[in-house]
């Protein structure tokens, strides 16, 4: 128990006007060989672990919204990369990736999507809702908007106690349209709070473009409503991303929120049961010739650091990982009915209403015999 | 007379009060490019353009709130909320504007508008898009409710909230969109605030409305094969409710039960059992019996979804228990 | 034991917790500088400075919101909503995030905040500030919701809610910050989930909660002089409702009258209402009686306002007229 | 009836990119004489109005909560004055002087603060709710930015049937911290509407000072994350604020939003119960040095406009049509409480419960005799 009188961890609330909206500054973007291919491994990993995600859905063995990070894999490996241990993830329903990239084993988030009792949110939860707190995987959330705050809470939590750790806020493009967004750009700004808002901008909200739903679609430029420093970067690159977020989490850390827009490309519809008619042709090709796997391997092949062998390998890892993820799933049991009553509160009350649907509320009773009943 | 599905009824009559009425837009989330979520909208921004179908940015309480202040200068916006669960957002101009605009400046403006939105859980969304919060519509004075069951009521009531001069939110159903039914080619719009006996019986009478009615009335056919006889009323309006139609019906079978697709505790069938308690006191020969969903954020496990939402099994075993209990009374 | 004003009971509650834990802070709008609308917090920043005492822009959605991701890695934030109709605003976070996030993470985050927000009419304040909406929160499986009627129970729910790890919305009232009771000095929290029998009395039961409830008592007190033995619940808690209690004081007067603050029609009553006709169905000698407020939005006129709002006159009448129908019965 | 096809009245439905957030050109503050006139007529009738609607208050004639204009006179009358007879305009509940403004007969204005029959909201909706549809004075409204997206939309319907006409949406400085500021702002630039936002910045919410709710508290700037226009103007200076309006109306009917930013200060607490303790000597005099409308009157004096006769006979003037209304709202009935269903819907329906509280939904029936019953 601390006194009320703590000093303030960080230099200055205000994020003072030095450049907000500023472009991130471009270094040299390399890595160390080993951290480029591990760079490259995990994104392979994700496109892997998604394609098989969709392959389960048609099968039926997922159900309910089902949206991929295919490609995302870029942006979502740039941003992992940079976490400190104790940082804190907020995303979207668009979140295996991010959660695999997080360290949470592919068992369990397959074992989610099956609906499965080792399922990282115990089944409970589904594709959109994956968590884990020992990640500090702090869930995907169904409602577009809907984690802004709660992530800005987080980073208020980690003020309050003068922690090191930061809070990374992902959402998509459209997202920058919905009041909580800004809501709690404004609140982190003012109050300093460690966190870095990653808004990852693959052209579409659903079927919409962001030109028909952002006045201003170079969405970096709103951090300036909240005097927050922000950059844009290629999201297709992941050293890019990695270095962008690297500056972004210093900034955050030391009471400077930011945030980053990276420029990504939705390489299918917006859930795996949306065909994408809405997109041209060309559209389509122009984000396939974007694929930041393909165009990572080859930038890593023209660097030395990839072989078509190393690249085969890495596949043929990366699907036996799915696979075991797969084969963990199936195993896991559904659930057992007799668990539905045991997530709904955690201190536990009296008269908690735990009824399975068309059960009494009062067993049938017989009619008393009424002292002075007339009738 | 044809046979369409629900979804076309929603479809034709927005289709048909687009072509009458150039003061009838159509505005909400992904409803041109897109052409809907649900594709209720299908074709309708080739049709019509995007003057009059006019997507939106993701913005539930600024587009809700737009079309509150357009209708109330005279147009009559149809706003498509994706599903009831995110009218959460738009609930505050819902609540305080359109619901109470008519009667805060005393009368002045009307918000002729129509608030088109799905509820329904069993499809494995999980807690946050498997609700059903219409009750938080129905409670509001100011507002109408509507929430049809079957093609033909989709598309009378449709049309009869489209026509209102008063807020009208028009409850659909995931799980509705691909029934079908007879809708006679020349309908004519519904009143709002009219219960519907959708089967006439004697024994018992069972009370729903939207996806709960077709239970009520698969239970009910099942049941007849046992030889009971039960009679099956729609309310369709939540608000206004029915309530001398359902005390009717009571008052001649002496029993009743609820289905809905809420939880149970302060649901929509809580006032259903409570009106029904009160007004037919000296006719029922049984408690009202209440049929909902388990009060648990909806889990997305198919095993626990399942375990969570009423079921048809559920609808027979309560009606049966009901009967017993009258049996034991009687 | 000392009489003091619900008012300060709840700022003793507030001071004492945070006094006795640093991870307990408030946070809200115009708590600080301002000292709180209604002055719940007077002198709290003084005394905890700002990085516990948190004023903040007007954002409802975004600051209720930053608290629950707070209470999720562990601070207990109790969050001032100025008045509950403002709540709708924040209304997607509370229901969509606080009450499902133990659930739809199965169980491995909880959300240990307190949202206190004041209700009531009464104040001329208009259509859209004189709701009683505790029913969207009572609704919802996760939330706990409670409403106390007295300075006592306002100071132990209020520690009750501080120190449960779920979200609990602590309903206050504009008309009860200045009535004043005797409050023990070494208070326990309470147990959230019980009624309280606040009157024993052998011949009708008046259920109620809040404004309500000390109505409910005056009503007792005042129809004891005519020879009514009235027994009042004062259910405290919304959610979850202590069922048990009300129905065994129901089986004991065979009666009942249900007084609350909200709309008739879908309020909090219609719940009491069919809870009390299912679960003492057998011992009921006549319909269980609501009294609420008049289905309008709320007009500003005094005399208008008056007349949608329940009154003493209103509640003793129904108990009267419910007494008149038992005697008819027996 | 129409087709579909009508072309869009305005040249482009997009904002552009020309000088958004840059301040209003200052033209020669000087309208003719009788303007300058008028314009001080009208403040001094809304500061008088405002004086008594605070004295009616503490004899208990007002209920609720009363926000006064005592500060913004000059806001208020440049705001006003811009206006073309068809515009329409949105307020928050801070708004009687507004509504005198636009014409709307002070009488009715006071009967609806005493909550009487003849009021301009028929006594339904007293101080925050004052409405004229024939002013097209479209509200007041009580819910912090509830107006901002009924603004909005009454814009688009205008630019649906290609009206002249254009919005004002009035609001305080802390309203622009809440999400529908943001959504509504969005929408009004994307589609091009005709109106003009007005963020009347009197420098305070309540209690707490933009500095301490805005992270950018140059707000005038926030209308850059949507490129749309907008300018900071001197509130205190009527024909300033005329100017800006004018030309923020034109962009506006032009489709290009606008938002001003008038600098203001507010002389009393929040509402008329509130004692302001919170403000220091200091700042309470300086708003009190800044009164704009005896600085009007000081700067028409010296232009010899105005004379100290002519002060005192306005001031006589205005009060005696003060009295008046005062007069007139004594005088009108109480509404009756045979109305109070008469407002909950505009269309009617069968089965709408019109109960007063307490009484019976069932009139109290007696027991059946029913055949078969066994007891
Ligand atoms: C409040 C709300 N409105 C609408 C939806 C339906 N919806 C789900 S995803 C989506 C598009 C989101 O676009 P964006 O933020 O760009 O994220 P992306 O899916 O492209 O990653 C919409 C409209 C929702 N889930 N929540
Ligand atoms: C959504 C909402 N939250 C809180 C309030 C309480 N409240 C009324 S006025 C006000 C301050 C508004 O400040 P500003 O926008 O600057 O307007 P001003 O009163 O200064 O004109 C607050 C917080 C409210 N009415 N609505
Ligand atoms: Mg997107
Ligand atoms: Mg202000």
């Amino acid at each position: 128990m601390s006194t009320s009188s703590k000093a303030p961890r960080r230099p200055s609330r205000r994020p003072g006007t030095d450049e907000p909206g500023a472009p991130a500054q471009q270094s040299d973007r390399s890595l160390a060989p080993e951290r480029m291919l591990a760079f490259y491994r995990q994104m392979v990993l994700i496109r892997r672990f998604e394609e098989r995600a969709a392959r389960a859905y048609t099968e039926a063995e997922v159900g309910g919204y089902c949206h991929l990070n295919l490609g995302e894999e870029a942006t979502v490996t740039g941003v992992t990369a940079a976490l400190d241990a104790g940082d804190y993830v907020y995303a979207n329903y668009r979140e295996h990736g991010y959660a695999l990239a997080r360290g949470i084993a592919p068992g369990r988030l397959m074992a989610e999507l099956y609906g499965r009792q080792d399922g990282v949110s115990r089944g409970w939860g589904g594709s959109m809702h994956m968590f884990d707190l020992d990640a500090r995987f702090m869930g995907g959330y169904g409602i577009v908007g809907g984690q802004v705050p709660l992530a800005t809470g987080t980073a208020l939590a980690i003020d309050y106690r003068s922690g090191p750790e930061a809070v990374v806020c992902l959402m998509g493009d459209g997202t920058t349209n919905i009041g909580a967004f800004h809501e709690s750009l404004n609140i982190a700004a003012l109050w300093g709070l460690p966190i870095v808002y990653l808004v990852n901008n693959n052209g579409l909200g659903m079927g919409t473009a962001v030109e028909q739903s952002s006045a201003e679609p170079e969405l970096y430029k709103r951090a300036a409503s909240y005097r927050m420093p922000s950059a844009r970067v290629d999201g297709n690159d992941p050293v890019a991303v990695f270095q962008a977020m690297r500056i972004a989490l210093s900034s955050a850390r030391e009471g400077r929120p930011y945030l980053v827009e990276a420029m990504t490309g939705r390489m299918k519809g917006h859930s795996v049961v949306d065909p994408a008619r809405y997109r041209s042709r060309e559209e389509a090709e122009a984000v396939k010739a974007a694929d930041p796997v393909a165009a990572f391997a080859v930038r890593l092949r023209g660097q030395g650091v990839l072989t078509d062998d190393l690249i085969v390998s890495i596949d043929a890892e990366v699907m036996s990982v799915v696979a075991e993820a797969v084969a963990f799933a199936e195993e896991s049991p559904r659930p057992d009915v007799s668990t539905l009553f045991d997530y709904t509160y955690a201190t536990p009350v009296p008269n908690d209403a735990r009824l399975l649907p068309g059960a009494a509320l009062y067993p049938a009773a017989p009619r008393p015999v009424l002292a002075g009943a007339s009738v | 007379m044809s046979v369409i599905s629900y979804r076309q009824a929603l479809h034709d009559a927005l289709r048909e009060e687009m072509l009458r009425d150039d003061e009838v837009f159509l505005i909400g989330e992904e409803i041109g490019v897109f052409e809907g979520s649900y594709k209720i909208t299908a074709g309708m921004l080739a049709e019509f353009g995007p003057r009059r179908v006019r997507d939106t940015p993701i913005a539930e309480e600024g587009f809700t709130g737009a079309a509150i202040g357009a209708a109330m200068v005279g147009l009559r916006p149809v706003v498509e909320i994706m599903t009831i669960n995110f009218s959460l957002l738009a609930l505050d101009q819902i609540v305080n504007n359109a619901a109470k605009i008519y009667g805060m400046f005393g009368g002045q403006a009307r918000v002729p508008m129509v608030i088109r939105t799905p509820g329904g859980g069993g499809q494995q969304l999980g807690a946050t898009h498997s609700q059903n919060v219409e009750l938080y519509y129905a409670f509001v004075p100011g507002m109408k409710v509507v929430a049809p069951s079957t093609p033909v009521d989709a598309k009378a009531l449709l049309l009869a909230a489209i026509r209102d001069d008063d807020p009208v939110l028009v409850l659909e159903n995931l799980a509705l969109y691909n029934t079908t039914g007879e809708v006679p080619d020349d309908i004519e719009p519904a009143e709002i605030g009219r219960a519907r006996i959708s089967r006439e019986g004697a024994d018992i009478t069972v009370v729903s409305y939207s996806r709960m009615a077709t239970v009520a009335l698969s239970a009910a056919e099942q049941l007849a094969a046992e030889g009971v006889d039960v009679e099956v009323i729609d309310i369709r309006s939540l608000r206004p409710l029915d309530r001398p139609t359902i005390i009717a019906s009571v008052q001649k079978t002496g029993c009743a039960v609820v289905l809905e697709d809420d939880w149970l505790t302060y649901g929509i069938g809580a006032e259903i059992a409570a009106t029904i308690s009160d007004g037919a006191f000296d006719w029922l020969d049984a408690p009202v019996r209440r049929v909902a969903m388990a009060e648990v954020p909806m889990p997305y496990a198919k095993s626990l979804e399942t375990a969570a939402l009423p079921s048809l099994e559920d609808a027979m075993n309560a009606i049966r228990e009901t009967l017993d209990a009258v049996a034991r009374r009687r």
